[in-house]
């Protein structure tokens, strides 16, 4: 029956990580793009709301709530809301845990999981993209073949967030099957395996805070069990539409503190005698965001409900994606646009929000719902 | 918790109307295009029985429930159920949808602010043998989005009031007021006290054949044809002193006419739900088009793998999925008693956009077929347009928008 | 060296179209798309502007003025700003006149010719269309190929302007070369040919007052010379592009109409105590139509002027083409929303201009530059 | 007689300047970018000479081309060749570009409306052995588009004005007010009479390192990092009397403001063209990285073949062409003498969108490679940002073509 109120512990949740966001992360938004690196007390206090342990099992040391890609999707948005880098720093562990936590083997899962329950961040990471111009992460170039009991990955990964600190990276590579056709698989690949090389800190227009690095494959023997679900088309399938919802939550994020800034300066910049939010040009522009934002949101928790329901959820997570990408540049650029000549100095955020926002089309797999 | 599933009630109503609208309305949707003021009698006759015995329609279904699982389990969905079955008489036709007999805005109106010897009077009329229309005068010549600035008086004589003025673009005006037509109502915005502005506007309660009201035209439209698009004359019409909605007094504030746009909030989604029938009318055919043309929509796949008919297709699909869980969101509000102003607003801004660029769309994705009236796409791109413009266009429906995230009131953005 | 400004006989013509197209078209429109029916009165006193008869050589009858795109592209604007259907109507003959004069042998000109340029309308027409979801311009589906000395066509057409009137009709027609390759040709159909068959009048949503009709061709065997330019690509390209600078012309001037008729409208029509043209969502939708009607002309025009130094102009004549298309929808759309829901009742001419609007994506050969 | 061919005299300033781009500036584009606040002196110094010896560059080359060609050929399209020009050195990179010494709006500004003293003493500055640049100065912090509202006052004291206000956002303010970086100029707008309004705005010219003015900062910036963008404060500056450009009389209409105004008419198609030179790089990028990767453009193909990428880049084509030709119009139309005000307008909105539009479309089309600072693809998309904004935000380029087709005063339409 249709309902579109959370519920208890979903409000909780949200309303926790809401008080950060707003408090700790989004103050410093703006020193960290301009150094490029997130302040380690976030990065702990972020921990300690203990948004990575809550999904894993008890027996591996976590809390052991059931993984909800709805909740997933509250949580990337205010964190995002917040600041995206930071969201993602703070996230990056689930990229590792969520696909571990669903599709493990219980003795990966007892190797990896209690790293994750720790007093400490333990930073976890994927490699999902790759430098091509025309990347598609239905069909990656990273190749993946059994070789005995074993498989090896060999490949090019970018914007791999915390390469450097990653004890464990989830790769992913593509399977050639006897027809030709190319099947993504998640494979989990520790570090210190040979052939593996992290390469240096990447340069973008956004995401500036954010540590992301290059990574080299090459030839990198993995064990069996380190390929999670081989040959399961759908769990694949169900992996990449969370991380699809989970960019596109961080989509609403950014977009949703675009339109924030955006209004209340609106509605205290003067000119021609008004608050520029009296202008119907200006007004009609921060009701298109308004009403963008609400839209967006609701496609993406529709994806996400979906997914909680073990359902596939390609169509509504692929869509809800490309829409939260479109609006969520069209809604920063119209923000940088309601501040004017304000908007484009670095002051104010709303540069900071476009930089970022307009990473979300060609962004996959940097986050997880 | 969350949850976009139909409980099964809902579900079932959508069952019988999609069956209905795919064999009742769509074949005789273009007829009753190329034969415009023509009334659909057999269609309009069974809508109405239907709606009696089996308590299928927006108007009717209700009463039916009622009897059947008790009021709770109605009003628990109502506007929910509504919106669904508006998107599904819509997608049969929109123009039809829209001449089905059944209390509709005007009794809407009745329904919120009626007294319950005015509801007894005219509500009842609904549950009779003979089709029924009420219908709402709101807009006039002068007077498109503004409705403040309403012309039309009302002066109380005795026990009567005297209306004078000219409404335009009722919809079903014909049917609601012409007696030959039926036993019908029409409620009526006129002001009792224009120095007193917004606050002198109340609405009026006007019986089909009163003396001092005639229908002086219908329009010609470019879509929903088979809807009359009347103009109301009146000219010293009187009507019992008993048929003010509301209080016949004038307050200070211009709460009470907050109150009368209030009604907007419930009708609006309706609006919406109509449009989003329009626009998934198109987009089930170019489905079913592609497919028999053998192009598939490749979800999940590369952006450098899409081609600009799947982009097109893809986004056509997304923007009404979009525009209809704003819908179902504003309407859903309503049933658990919040207030859904904005929301509302949302809804049919987005929803009268969306269908217009998705309709538009479609026309020219099936090329010289698209645009030759041997389909009915082009009809539903010129029936689409309507949901961008009445019941508040959406350049007023972005204002009501921005009022409400900024907290500015009617002088402060205007 | 840079030049925006017509030539004084290109000024000549403009404004002698212009009074015609505002006195005498314009009043007609609404009955004329109502009716089904274009006036005769107004076929022949368009007839009596010449366009037709000025391109023609004198040796034939004609007044052997230069044929020039821009000057068409002119002529088209104008006259569609008064009736799409009306315009489309009276240049009807010069769909297969322009072609004639600039491909024909002399013996086929000295044939057909001389009929244009009489006191008296003669129809012509094309048929370049055809009744598919797919159609392409570039690959028709109607097949040509030689038998012995002569041309046999097959194929079935739509969208034929004035198809029950003409003698001759222009018709676009594939030949299969022997690599398999279609290469168009423009193939001259004398309608009394066996195999012929004119179908019934269409019925679309807008062109509602010009006859356009379906037409079957069955193994029709043509003589070699009405072939024009057999063989030729480039004069192909050529004339695909002077029939996109001609639709897209047409487009403008449609668009223009639609942006005149709501600018007065909004400065007439009051609302919340002011014309509502005062109100900045109305001025600044009104601001961008006249800003793109401009914008959309100077592309065509770029186009035509490419024409008319014989250089290849398809990427100038596709581009322009596709953009007038877009905008002129975008711009009677936005026109009819101005008027509200006078602009959805058929008293305001709005409607019209946004019937005939949609058509200008498919619509292809129905006007020639 | 239409033309869109450029003159050959143009064309050559074309070649001359497009060599120039790719190599003097392009291989510096990212440096300046990445060490923002620094100047490229090395660049700065090579213009500066080339634009002495050669003529080339936007501020020097009509007093060369005057030396061979004699003035008539100049003046006929100096407009049309400064855009030219513009474009290909935007082309190169918006920043540098912003950055090259020279008369700029400052200068534009005392050549307008100058004494023929002033043009001597200012202007000759120009022909100078050392880069010399001029700054305008407008905005103030608590006014933005809103020009009239200028709070900055100049008073008489005897033979001299004393100047008092904070102006911000002034391109080159650094490099033409700080006397260590050259000796340029700045023109301030202030009020000489607040009561009079717009009337009572004059615009005063205050030599680099005057007593009482001092340069407060110099915006972080999104983009254009090569170029200053600095805040002014003016204490007491007292500046002699002479310095005032036009008359000091305060006329009873606000003629003189819209004069001032009317430098913009001149200035908006430049900035138009520097839009234009940066969407043309990020489409020549595109166009030759979908070359190398055997992607075809097909131009001319039926609308079900196109690749939704295909026709991603033929809209970004046409957009940009579509304004370039209504920027060459506006500056053609000033070359003939014509008012241009509303086409000036139209090429500043239409270009400033538009090129926003190109090069974040752009950056998506490149995927991972195009959101990298590896490309310069992201940079330009944060440079073409500043021309949706400055010379009039596109809002208020809208606002002044609205009011143009509609005959609207300002005080009708705001």
């Amino acid at each position: 029956m249709i309902n579109f109120e959370l519920d208890e512990e979903q409000k909780l949740i949200r309303d926790t990580v809401v008080g950060f966001a707003r408090d700790e992360i989004r103050p410093h938004a703006r020193e960290a793009d301009e150094k490029g690196v997130v302040p380690a007390s976030l990065v702990q206090g972020g921990w300690e709301l203990g948004l990575v342990q809550s999904i894993i099992p008890e027996e591996y040391g976590g809390f052991g709530s059931q993984h909800s890609a709805l909740t997933g999707s509250l949580v990337a948005e205010e964190l995002a809301y917040g600041d995206l880098s930071i969201a993602m720093h703070l996230l990056a562990p689930r990229l590792l845990t969520v696909p571990l936590v669903e599709l493990g083997t219980d003795a990966l899962k007892k190797s990896l999981l209690p790293a994750f329950c720790g007093d400490a961040f333990e930073p976890g990471s994927a490699a999902v993209m790759e430098p091509r111009f025309d990347f598609d992460a239905t069909a990656p170039a990273t190749t993946l073949r059994r070789e005995g009991d074993d498989y090896i990955v060999s490949g090019g990964k970018c914007f791999v967030p915390l390469g450097s600190q990653a004890k464990h990276v989830l790769v992913l590579a593509g399977i050639t099957n006897g027809d030709g056709s190319i099947h993504p698989q998640a494979v989990i690949v520790p570090r210190d395996t040979p052939g593996v090389k992290v390469g240096g800190r990447e340069k973008n227009m956004g995401l500036k805070a954010l540590e992301t690095t290059t990574l080299e494959l090459d030839g990198c023997r993995i064990p069996r069990d380190h390929v999670l679900a081989a040959g399961d088309d759908a769990a694949m399938r169900r992996l990449a539409n969370l991380w699809r919802v989970g960019i596109a939550s961080m989509a609403v994020g950014v977009a949703r503190a675009a339109y924030d800034y955006a209004r209340e300066y609106a509605k205290d910049r003067r000119a021609f005698g008004q608050a520029i939010a009296q202008k119907q040009a200006i007004a009609f522009m921060l009701a298109e965001m308004a009403m963008e934002v609400d839209a967006m949101r609701l496609l993406i928790w529709e994806a996400a409900w979906k997914l909680d329901r073990h359902e596939d959820a390609t169509r509504e997570a692929y869509l809800a994606k490309r829409y939260a990408a479109d609006m969520s540049l069209k809604i920063t650029d119209n923000a940088l646009q309601v501040l004017g000549g304000h908007g484009y100095i670095r002051d104010h955020l709303v540069e900071l929000f476009l930089r970022n926002a307009r990473g979300f089309s060609t962004l996959e797999g940097l986050a997880i719902a | 918790m969350i949850d976009f599933e139909l409980s099964p009630d809902i579900a079932s109503t959508y069952e019988q109307l999609h069956m209905l609208a795919e064999h009742a309305m769509r074949p005789i949707a273009r007829e009753y295009d190329e034969r415009e003021h023509e009334k659909p009698w057999d269609f309009i006759n069974m809508m109405w029985q239907l709606s009696r015995s089996s308590g299928i329609g927006p108007g009717a279904s209700k009463d039916k429930d009622a009897k059947d699982k008790g009021a709770a389990a109605v009003d628990r969905e109502r506007n929910l159920r509504t919106v669904v079955a508006v998107e599904e008489l819509s997608w049969g036709d929109a123009g039809l949808y829209l001449a089905i007999p059944g209390p509709g805005l005007g009794g809407a109106a009745v329904m919120a602010v009626g007294t319950p010897d005015q509801k007894q009077r005219f509500l009842s009329r609904f549950k009779g043998e003979k089709p029924v229309w009420s219908a709402m005068a709101i807009t006039e010549p002068g007077c498109g989005s503004d409705s403040a600035a309403i012309q039309a008086t009302a002066v109380r004589d005795g026990d009567h009031w005297v209306l004078n003025g000219t409404k335009i673009f009722c919809t079903s005006g014909l049917m609601a007021g012409d007696p030959s037509k039926s036993n019908g109502f029409v409620v009526v915005w006129a002001t009792v006290d224009r120095s007193a502005g917004r606050a002198g506007i109340k609405s009026f309660i006007v019986d089909a054949g009163t003396p001092g009201m005639t229908i002086a035209k219908c329009e010609d439209k470019l879509g929903i044809r088979a809807s009359d698009t009347a103009t109301l004359i009146f000219e010293d019409c009187r009507i019992p002193f008993d048929n003010i909605l509301g209080s016949p007094e004038v307050p200070k504030t211009s709460e009470g006419f907050k109150g009368v746009m209030a009604t907007f909030d419930a009708t609006r989604p309706i609006v919406a739900a109509s449009a989003l029938g329009v626009g998934r009318a198109a987009l089930d055919f170019v489905r079913d088009e592609l497919k028999k043309q053998g192009v598939e929509i490749r979800y999940g796949a590369g952006p450098r793998k899409l081609t600009a008919l799947e982009r097109d297709f893809m986004d056509m699909e997304t923007q009404l999925q979009a525009a209809r869980l704003l819908t179902w969101r504003a309407a859903w509000m309503m049933d658990q008693g919040q207030k859904n102003n904005l929301e509302a607003s949302m809804a049919k801004a987005k929803a009268g956009f969306v269908v217009t660029q998705v309709t538009q769309k479609a026309v020219e994705i099936l090329g010289p077929l698209g645009y030759s009236r041997e389909l009915l796409l082009e009809k539903w791109m010129r029936d689409a347009k309507i949901n961008d413009i009445f019941e508040g266009t959406q350049q007023i429906n972005m204002m009501i928008i921005a009022r409400r995230i900024l907290g500015y009131s009617s002088k402060e953005l205007s």
